[in-house]
């Protein structure tokens, strides 16, 4: 199995879950509120009040085949609004 | 006159607050109003203006100066996109002088009511149904912005923007605090017209408690926007000027529109604090979703870190002065 | 006459507000409150509704009506999950049914409320000890619901399950909100018999504030209620119709039972109210706790999904014209 | 050394902990307020009013033998009340 | 004579609330009050503190006791840290010596607004400036708890302590809620001067809103001193004893001083308050940054968890008694 | 790549990032409000408003050079203050 951690701008989340659903993720957790730097952005707290978002952090555990479909219909996604998106191998208990 | 008119402003509890927030992030107290209390305040005075603007607005109906100056209030957001957009693109590339351009054709709620609350201060009355033009000048400003990214760029924009105009409209009107700020203001004009009783009943919420709430939330902007200044300082002279000079030009157009639209001194100030000021909720917020490509720091460090400051400090006041100068007095 | 009375339901700025967070959702605006704000101003309705309760019931003591209208509370808080079993069995299993049934067996404090504001309103007068059932209705509810599947289950549940009648109990009595509810009440009750002084005191926030509070709640519940919608409507027209009849036939019950009791029409209309109510707070939370095999989906989308704006909306008018039509008038 | 990721309801956090306890982790971190979609269900953020609550994440980095005593003492609480969790490979910096 | 103090103390509804929420957490309730909306009634209240004593310290200018009170409070929170230091040294090392002895010297908001409650109750007058002490006695018991550590220890701490002198000035002088205090009572001081308009508008929100925002916040303060429970039973039969017994002596020398600057009974009650309570706010965020080796459950424990419940429910009414015996009255 | 899981005092925050803006991180992510318990200490939601602060997440994806020098720059950070750092493997989706 694969662990799949996606950061990327909160106003995208409803975008990038449908993106998600239509690459039949087995689940998915979302943890809002993330704040952070990337190669271009910084992200503060008081960016939820402003209007912009803070970051969403999304976890999704699943095998290499599901994994495939969701990078191809991410990535358009992510290329468009930034974000970052990391691998690891993980194993159900 | 005006030094005296600014230091009458900046000694009122209002902007005594938001500088409290500000000196605390200079001196780096660790005071901070943790996330989303912000947003309750902020969602708390868009309630309460609209709702309060609704009743007002039920009591005086559309006639007399109410459609003029709403006409001229969404032309003023129509044309103040356009002149901002000439300007920044002699320095900037189209996607942030059209966000830019976008944020300061647009409006600041807080910077309204503390100018309603300035006017208090002084004993100038003013009518309510001037919410009617704030409510109303998110939009245009936003769609004149998108409208110049479009036709402002060559082609070469990816595919994924070309589907996006929806969105564009739909960020337009339907973004949360103008929905909110619109919402409220319907709501408080039916109530008034159909459930008199239950304007009593609301006052304690939307009334007695607002210039309290106003302070509180003023404390937090303070914070927000003194945390704004090394991005502010990076942002570059240009923008810095840019920040303090097109308010002050904004307010210019602004007086002479509210002369031709012979407002009061009162609703004068209130509409000239609409035209110098700029967004930085629901603009932000839209263009993030459609323009991506605009540096962020750049739109939230002009309007919130230094526009809104000038403005609720400096600007108000002085605004005041070219009112009380250009526009004649009726009584 | 009943669409006269609706319609002036729906222009009371609760109601008004309710819409303006349910069509919030249907346009897709991205207006939210986001969390815990929606949870701090449910903690302050109980807290306040049990607090003035308390003061009332003070007033009154326990003599009169109130200790029969309590006793028939609880009687049809009792009853009304068993009649609802029955019918849900029909389609659904033993878990999904109990945990519904416990939950229109249970009560909505924001109903209430809403009742209250509708019946100030229309200056009908009511008592404030009418709270006291309200505080006593989850209780008895929850306790059937578990019992129900209990019994209504071979033994083939895990053994994880049988422990659990100590926690089943706990959460029937305490949980937060049952608890805030009535241990304010209680406060409510000493503060007014041992220092009276201090209700005056508590009057801005717990009066005062109480109907603009309410309406930025019920702006919240529009908008959780309006989310429901995509999950109400895959829980199938046997639900859905569930939602809207039953609530219904429990009002139906409650007026004859109210009737029996002699309750003026204002009570009388609090009473039909926790009949026709469901809960959608603390019913859930014990049965989260308790029978996670119940499909939490199905319970929520029921009471919050529909039965809560269709009661807000067209109930209470409803129910008011039957309260008129069956209760006679002594006055 | 593991690390173990643990996402259920929040309501059922105290009675995980104490499970942890009894396991003897050396720690545990906490994350509140988390949403996401599971297999059956789908947790949304106004749970959290609901008296629902919304999901926990609990992060635990253990050796191994300590991470079976966990697998032993949590796996009724997962079967019961839902949840998931996953384990990866970790190393102390 | 206490006994009775003691009971008319218990029946207020601030005391009520803190009881439920202690309550709440004895019988296992999932009642809770989620982050940051303790936050939010924590900085609501230092505001309105504030703001009040500004008021009232604009009325009563500093002459008269003003001066004198606040050097006298300024002596006892440099001198009780000292002698708590040496009890404390007893069985503890010095760096969680002290951090408590730190503690105990500076002050607790809310215990000071549960005397102000209990004095209206009691119709015993007070004066509004006996805020400037409470304002000013964070920082030097802050600054004396730091010395402590420095001078209490070998030279054998880390590096990394060395240059952390001015943040230690820092913590003591500008953390959040000392800030925000002060803050407040400078603008509420220039507003009452400046703009006595503002005061009346400011009214609702700071004045009439505070009791109940109090009873709100002794809620939770009751949940949070009952889940102290555990690690305060850890920390010890010594620590325990020191959480009550502290306060009392404390209170002493408070009813010694106060005589000496001849207060009448209210404001020497209050001064007597500011003596005995101690720091959870200030102090552990100063600790924390400076003085990590110290364990925070202890003097987290000791001040939230039994001298701040001790103080709220037994403390106020019996430092009046002693008020009223060793303090004559000069009517 | 790398990832690497920091878990700290809220309070200690600010000078955390600082350090590792000086060790030239490409970006991280961080998630306030979390809870937990150490070997020493544990750390409860209360105490955000007592002023000691909860904890902090930090997520930081690198290469194993910009890691190293991370290591050396946060190492007396969580010697003097507290707090845990694990590293795992990822790769870039
Ligand atoms: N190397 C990194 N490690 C951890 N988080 C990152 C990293 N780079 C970016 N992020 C997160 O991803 C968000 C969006 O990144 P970006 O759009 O590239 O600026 C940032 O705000 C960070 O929270
Ligand atoms: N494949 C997955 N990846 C990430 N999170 C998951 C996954 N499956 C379930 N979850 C999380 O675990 C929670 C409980 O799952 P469940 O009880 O199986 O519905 C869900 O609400 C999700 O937050
Ligand atoms: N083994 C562990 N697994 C997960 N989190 C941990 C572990 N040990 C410590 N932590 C987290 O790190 C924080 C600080 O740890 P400490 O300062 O060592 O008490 C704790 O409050 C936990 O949130
Ligand atoms: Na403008
Ligand atoms: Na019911
Ligand atoms: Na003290």
């Amino acid at each position: 199995m694969k662990r799949l951690d996606l950061i990327f701008g909160e106003r995208e989340l409803d975008e990038l879950l449908k993106s998600l659903e239509k690459s039949d993720v087995p689940g998915y957790t979302v943890m809002k509120h993330a704040t952070g730097r990337g190669p271009e952005r910084e992200v503060s707290e008081d960016m939820e009040f402003t209007g912009l978002g803070a970051n969403a952090h999304v976890i999704i555990f699943c095998d290499e085949e599901t994994l495939s479909r969701v990078k191809n219909n991410i990535q358009p996604l992510l290329s468009f609004y930034g974000g970052v998106a990391f691998v690891s191998d993980a194993t159900q208990l | 006159m005006n030094s005296s008119l600014i230091l009458q402003n900046v000694l009122t509890p209002p902007v005594l607050f938001f500088f409290l927030g500000t000196i605390a992030v200079f001196v780096n107290s660790d005071l901070e109003i943790p996330s989303p209390l912000p947003k309750l305040f902020s969602l708390y005075l868009l309630l309460a203006i609209g709702f309060k603007g609704g009743l007002e607005l039920q009591k005086s109906g559309f006639s007399g100066q109410v459609v003029p100056t709403v006409g001229a209030a969404i032309i003023m957001s129509l044309m103040i996109p356009l002149i901002c957009f000439v300007i920044l693109r002699l320095k900037l590339n189209v996607f942030n002088s059209a966000a830019i351009a976008a944020a300061y054709g647009s409006i600041s709620a807080v910077t309204f009511i503390t100018a309603e609350s300035f006017l208090e201060n002084q004993n100038i009355p003013f009518d309510g149904f001037m919410v009617a033009p704030l409510a109303i000048m998110e939009s245009p400003a936003i769609i004149v912005g998108l409208l110049l990214v479009k036709f402002g760029l060559p082609k070469n924009r990816p595919a994924s923007n070309k589907m996006r105009w929806r969105a564009i409209l739909h960020e337009a009107t339907l973004n949360g605090s103008a929905y909110l700020l619109l919402g409220s203001l319907v709501i408080g004009f039916l109530t008034a017209g159909y459930n008199p009783s239950a304007v009593e009943k609301m006052q304690p919420f939307t009334g007695k408690l607002f210039y309290g709430a106003e302070c509180f939330f003023l404390l937090d902007m303070g914070i927000v926007a003194a945390q704004r200044l090394p991005s502010l300082i990076k942002s570059g002279s240009f923008l810095i000027s840019f920040a303090v000079l097109m308010p002050l030009f904004n307010a210019i157009m602004g007086v002479f529109v509210a002369r031709l639209l012979s407002l009061g001194p009162g609703n004068a100030l209130l509409f000239v604090v609409l035209c110098a000021s700029a967004s930085y909720l629901a603009v932000p917020a839209a263009m993030r979703m459609t323009v991506p490509e605009a540096k962020s720091s750049y739109y939230i460090s002009t309007t919130l870190g230094l526009t809104f400051p000038f403005n609720i400090v400096l600007g108000i006041p002085i605004y005041m002065g070219l009112v009380k100068t250009f526009i004649p007095t009726i009584s």
